[in-house]
């Protein structure tokens, strides 16, 4: 039976064509652009709206994607509880690199904040925190004079307001376009982080995708608690340097959340849905009312 | 007769210049080399022990790159790995403990970029040095002496007064990684180097360093001449550091690194405009 | 551009919908999985592309392959069929994104009505009446009391998270309701580890309803009158049949403007089915809507004359629909067998295999819809249904009739089915009475097992 | 022992409480059983599932030898040979690759993913023409040992 209908086709399709005038040929529809992100880990093409609902999480593959900054801030915190410190402070060019502020105003249009550090006041769960999220679409989120000082700002903010601090790092490092004054940002930022630890207030650092270079040789690694979310690259050289050094292939989960953990630089692997909760989970237990005697 | 940046690039790592063991000798009398984090092994890239400046006991750090090719990969070219600043911190806290002012002495190429390195947590162990030598309450004088290589430098170069020898450079990253970033070509170093503003002339504008040490001929020619401006700087320096009580010592410190930073801040009025 | 059209399913409706598009002209690509790769509508279509892995969730159920496929072949439409993707919104709003046609309702219109509680409301807002409930969960005995006399007993204490007929007690005084109410959250947490509970009216013998409507992009609605579905074993249709043997002219109306009116309300376009139950008083009560053509259509089809899924096609291009509500007539009476390849009496346990033959019945008004052939391999990860027969005669009881005929005709070697069990069914008193109601197929299994074990 | 006689034992046996029956008479061994349900669903069952990967789906893919390596594609979408219309195919029968070279583009919902060469060996075969749609799964080219040639 199987292939006596395949031979009835092939019959009547000759007959077809005397019927049929001419050929017709199917070209493959033509969808709008940008419908479809490529999942950099196992490469399927993700429809753009459910990897919104989704959290921008691959189903299949479990790959966090890059967030923007105001989308991690509506996925961390209250609804509506985020109050912007701040806002006015934006870089310039000291060393009037060529190109520079073309690529800021790239930055800007992306991520739709005026740098790549976006910070304030916020609420999870009803504890009252400070809160920043380095923006990865901002010229990888790279931290010159600018974002050092929004930064350290934050630190100060929250050391005088006695608030527990939380802030999410996503950055290629320092940038270079701002030389030197990028490279000290580091020895600024984590200065301030001095105070804060000195007034015992709690410093809870998550390291997103991906927290390397100058950011994550300051601040980034100053936590109390240190999360890395899960599925990001963390580490301090960029591996091609790394490879170019030591003349070999990395090994497998080179500088993954789990390598990291295993190496006994961050707490916790937290998967994206569930960082809200354990932020709160955090918070309630810093919030400590002394245990009756 | 002002040498171009690159110029200057190429006498900052010249074979012949000379190394931290060279001031070390020069400068230190008693010196004792003291070794090891206590966690994992000691990292000779970091030179680290006691001795004495103008007979005043001071704890020393000094990156060391070597000049003979043996002793070049026994101090791993200049680049510390986690255990060399560990074992830079705990030194440092020692001269705390008995009130020993610091000297660290920089010259490297960076931080060394291995699998290694980043298994025992170069970034942290950078930051965590960062935010304690904030802490110490003791003088501390930096002294960039060759090559002030990014984060690698920073390390160990957190401190109350900051002098670099006139042929010295202090950036960000080498020129040839930048020229291989902005022109997708590591030959452009010169180009990159000149744009790059690293030398300690452009630092001492930028209020970055506070005094340039100079050297007449080149430490590489006459060592003696950049010695001794030194040893005079550092004379200077530590009177006046060791006089002054540790709260403003402290305060100073940290203030000098909070001012530094070039950006603009829009005012609240100018706010609502971009906020449409 | 000459149409082409995705068959986004397989089995029977697959070979359905291709046979559908094909009279109209249109070429039809299928999918498959590979154990469906010697399946007829891979066979019959103008061309195949597969779409993954044995189980489903790895083929019919991959969105993204689905719609690759569409896409690459060059098809401007989708058929989903029933279950798969049919109900997916999110598949839907891909597929409108890449301005392919769904031959379906809008995404919108499917978030809107498919959602129980929230199509509940709807039809609340548009009083077609509802089953009265407490709206959400009831925490105390005292509170439910107050529910249970609002809508008048008897009433159902059932598990919010509950559902295969556990954690439910039919209570028909406070007295009864007290002693039940700790009882059945006991029940609800040793089942589901939730003991939230919430309070219904519970419908004496109900009979299950639904009435087809279908409507165009212009806004024209018609609906096609009733099919009762009834026999029901846990809410697996069985057996179908139209018209209902219960409802009057009367009734028959009021459902159907109803239907349309709810419809309308999302302006929902393509076939659908809104579900009723009707109680012995002979009120009827909305449950829920279905935004897909349905397995028992064919019995709307013998008796209305239309070719639904042909239509659906028609209304998916953006034609208008080829009748009025006033064309559109009874005519005879319709009964649809599904046959399974099952073992009624082990439980229906599913017995896929090879067909090593098959005779299929015929004759005026009866009718196969299958795609299983001598020689195919009934795959076992899929839904066990391998046929429906559909017999249409002047009434009911002719109906019946030809129904045992057909049935006793149909064989099928290599693999056991229902169509004995079925056979029976034409035979019971109750069935032919036509007074049966979703309890009835409990009923009568419990009179086949006692028979069989003597 | 005839037929009839056989028959009159099996419906004895079945009317009786009995569940089991073994006789041995002179020419004949019969077995009976009522506990057949479980081995009949046993036999039924067991075969169609557990063999090798559906016996009756037989393979429906072009018959290619067992030692060359198989390039499968992971996707539903259209095959291009190369990275653009104008440029030149990636590779053609008989050129050698590398293992993680690029061999062709599946392009699913315009999404342009490179298919890279498992192994390292010569192109054997290549089984679907430029811009052809391909299933999941489906073969595209075959490699053979580099070593041979």
């Amino acid at each position: 039976m199987n292939d006596f209908l395949e031979q009835r086709k092939k019959r009547l399709e000759v007959f077809k064509k005397t019927v049929r005038k001419k050929e017709v040929t199917y070209k493959p529809i033509n969808i709008p652009e940008g419908l479809f992100l490529k999942c950099d880990q196992c490469g399927a093409a993700l429809y753009e709206k459910n990897l919104q609902i989704g959290q921008y999480i691959c189903p299949f593959c479990d790959y966090h994607f890059r967030m923007s900054a105001l989308n991690r801030m509506h996925l961390t915190v209250d609804e509506g509880s985020f109050e912007p410190l701040f806002d006015g402070i934006q870089s310039l060019n000291p060393l009037g690199m060529h190109g520079y502020e073309e690529k800021l105003n790239i930055g800007k249009a992306l991520s739709k904040i005026n740098e790549a550090f976006l910070c304030g006041t916020a609420q999870i769960v009803g504890s009252k925190i400070a809160i920043g999220i380095l923006d990865s679409t901002f010229m990888m989120g790279s931290m010159g004079s600018a974002v050092g000082e929004k930064v350290t700002r934050l630190i100060e903010y929250s050391t005088t307001e006695k608030l527990p601090l939380i802030i999410f790092s996503a950055s290629g490092g320092a940038r270079m376009q701002e030389g030197i004054f990028s490279l000290m940002q580091m020895a600024k930022t984590s200065a301030a982080l001095l105070k804060h630890d000195q007034e015992k207030l709690l410093y809870i650092s998550v390291l997103t995708n991906p927290t390397t270079g100058g950011v994550a040789a300051s601040f980034a690694s100053l936590g109390d608690i240190m999360i890395a979310e899960k599925s990001s690259l963390i580490g301090f050289a960029g591996a091609r340097v790394i490879k170019q050094t030591i003349m070999q292939d990395l090994p497998d989960g080179f500088q993954t959340d789990t390598f990291q953990l295993s190496h006994g630089q961050v707490d916790l692997i937290v998967h994206r849905r569930d960082m809200r909760k354990m932020l709160h989970q955090l918070l309630k237990l810093h919030e400590g009312k002394q245990v009756a005697s | 007769m002002s040498k171009s940046a690159w110029e200057i690039v190429k006498l900052a790592r010249h074979p012949k210049r000379m190394t931290s063991r060279g001031v070390i000798d020069a400068l230190i009398s008693d010196f004792v080399e003291l070794k090891g984090d206590r966690l994992y092994r000691d990292d000779q890239a970091i030179i680290g022990g006691i001795g004495k400046f103008n007979a005043t006991p001071v704890t020393i750090i000094a990156q060391e790159k070597g000049i003979t090719t043996e002793e070049k990969i026994y101090h791993n070219f200049g680049m510390p790995h986690p255990e060399g600043y560990h074992k830079a911190l705990r030194l440092m806290r020692q001269a705390e403990k008995f009130n020993r002012p610091i000297l660290s002495i920089i010259d490297t190429p960076g931080a060394y970029p291995g699998i290694g390195a980043e298994e025992r947590g170069q970034a942290r162990a950078i930051a965590y040095n960062l935010q304690q030598m904030m802490d110490l309450t003791v003088p501390i004088i930096i002294v960039v002496l060759g090559e002030g290589g990014s984060g690698g430098a920073l390390g160990v170069g957190v401190g109350d007064y900051v002098c670099m020898f006139e042929n010295a450079i202090y950036s960000i990253l080498s020129p040839e990684g930048f020229a291989s970033i902005i022109y997708r070509d590591s030959t452009k170093a010169e180009q990159a180097a000149n744009m790059m503003k690293i030398t300690a002339q452009d630092l001492l504008e930028f209020g970055i360093i506070e005094e340039i040490i100079v050297e007449g001929e080149g430490l590489h020619l006459e060592p003696n001449v950049g010695l001794n401006n030194l040893k005079k700087a550092l004379t200077r320096q530590f009177n006046r550091l060791l006089k002054m009580n540790k709260t403003t010592l402290l305060k100073q410190r940290y203030q000098k690194f909070r001012d530094i930073g070039v950006y603009e801040e829009r005012g609240d009025e100018e706010d609502e405009q971009t906020e449409d | 551009m000459k149409n082409r059209l995705l068959v986004a399913n397989r089995g029977e409706i697959a070979v359905r919908i291709i046979r559908a598009a094909k009279e109209l002209g249109i070429e039809t690509v299928a999918v498959y999985s590979k154990a469906d790769a010697k399946s007829l509508h891979v066979k019959i279509a103008d061309q195949a592309v597969c779409i993954g892995e044995n189980d489903s969730a790895d083929s019919y159920l991959n969105m993204n392959r689905v719609l690759s496929a569409a896409i690459s072949t060059g098809c401007n439409a989708i058929h989903p069929g029933y279950g798969f993707l049919a109900e997916n919104a999110e598949f839907v709003e891909m597929v409108e994104s890449c301005q392919i046609k769904f031959v379906g309702p809008s995404s919108q219109a499917i978030a809107q009505i498919g959602d129980k509680s929230a199509a509940r409301t709807l039809a609340k807002g548009h009083n077609v009446p509802t089953i009265e409930g407490s709206d959400g969960v009831v925490e105390t005995v005292e509170e439910g009391l107050k529910v249970a006399k609002k809508i008048g007993y008897p009433v159902m204490i059932k598990a919010s998270s509950g559902g295969g007929g556990r954690g439910i007690s039919i209570v028909r005084s406070d007295t009864e309701f007290k002693n039940a109410f700790s009882r059945t959250a006991m029940e609800a947490v040793a089942n589901f580890g939730d003991g939230a509970l919430y309070i219904e009216k519970f419908i004496e013998s109900p009979r299950h309803v639904e009435i087809q409507i279908i409507g165009d992009e212009a806004g024209n609605y018609v609906h096609l009158f009733e099919r009762d579905c009834s026999l029901q074993r846990k809410n697996q249709k069985m057996i179908e049949e139209s018209p209902s043997p219960v409802l009057n002219e009367l009734l028959r109306r009021r459902m159907g403007m109803a239907a349309l009116k709810l419809a309308k309300a999302i302006n929902y376009v393509n076939a659908g089915t809104v579900e009723f139950l009707v109680d012995a008083k002979l009120n009827f009560y909305f449950i829920e809507m279905n935004t897909r053509i349905q397995v028992e259509h064919p019995v709307t089809e013998m008796i209305t004359g239309v070719d639904l899924v042909k239509e659906q096609i028609r209304v998916a291009y953006g034609n208008t629909l080829s009748f009025k509500q006033r064309d559109l007539k009874m005519n005879g009476h319709a009964i649809e067998c599904r046959i399974n390849a099952e073992q009624p009496l082990k439980n229906f346990m599913p017995s896929p295999g090879e067909i090593k033959n098959v005779l299929f019945p015929g004759g005026l008004g009866v009718r196969v819809d299958t795609h299983i052939y001598p020689g195919y391999s009934i795959p076992p990860f899929y839904d066990s249904m391998i046929a429906k027969l559909i017999v249409h005669a002047p009434t009911r009881l002719e109906a019946i009739k030809k129904m045992r005929v057909a049935l006793e005709q149909f064989v099928v070697e290599g693999i056991e089915t229902n169509i004995e069990y079925q056979y029976l069914i034409m035979y019971n008193p109750e069935f032919i009475k036509g007074n049966y109601d979703t309890g009835f197929i409990q009923r009568f299994h419990k009179l086949v097992e006692e028979s069989n074990n003597e | 022992m005839t037929i009839k006689e056989i028959q009159q034992i099996i419906k004895d046996f079945e009317s009786s409480t009995l569940t089991t029956l073994e006789l041995e008479l002179k020419d004949t061994k019969i077995k009976l059983s009522k506990l057949k349900e479980p081995e009949i669903i046993h036999k039924n069952l067991e075969p169609k599932i557990r063999t090798k990967d559906q016996p009756q789906v037989e393979n429906i893919e072009p018959a290619i030898e067992d030692h060359l390596t198989k390039i499968h594609s992971p996707l539903v979408g259209t095959f291009y040979h190369a990275s653009s219309p104008e440029a030149k195919p990636y590779v053609k029968v008989g050129d050698v690759v590398k293992k993680g070279q690029v061999v062709c583009i599946i392009e699913a919902m315009k999404i342009m993913n490179e298919i890279t060469a498992p192994v390292e060996g010569v192109i054997e075969a290549i089984l679907v023409n430029n811009k052809e749609v391909v299933g999941y799964d489906q073969v595209l080219m075959t490699i053979g040992e580099a070593v041979e040639k």
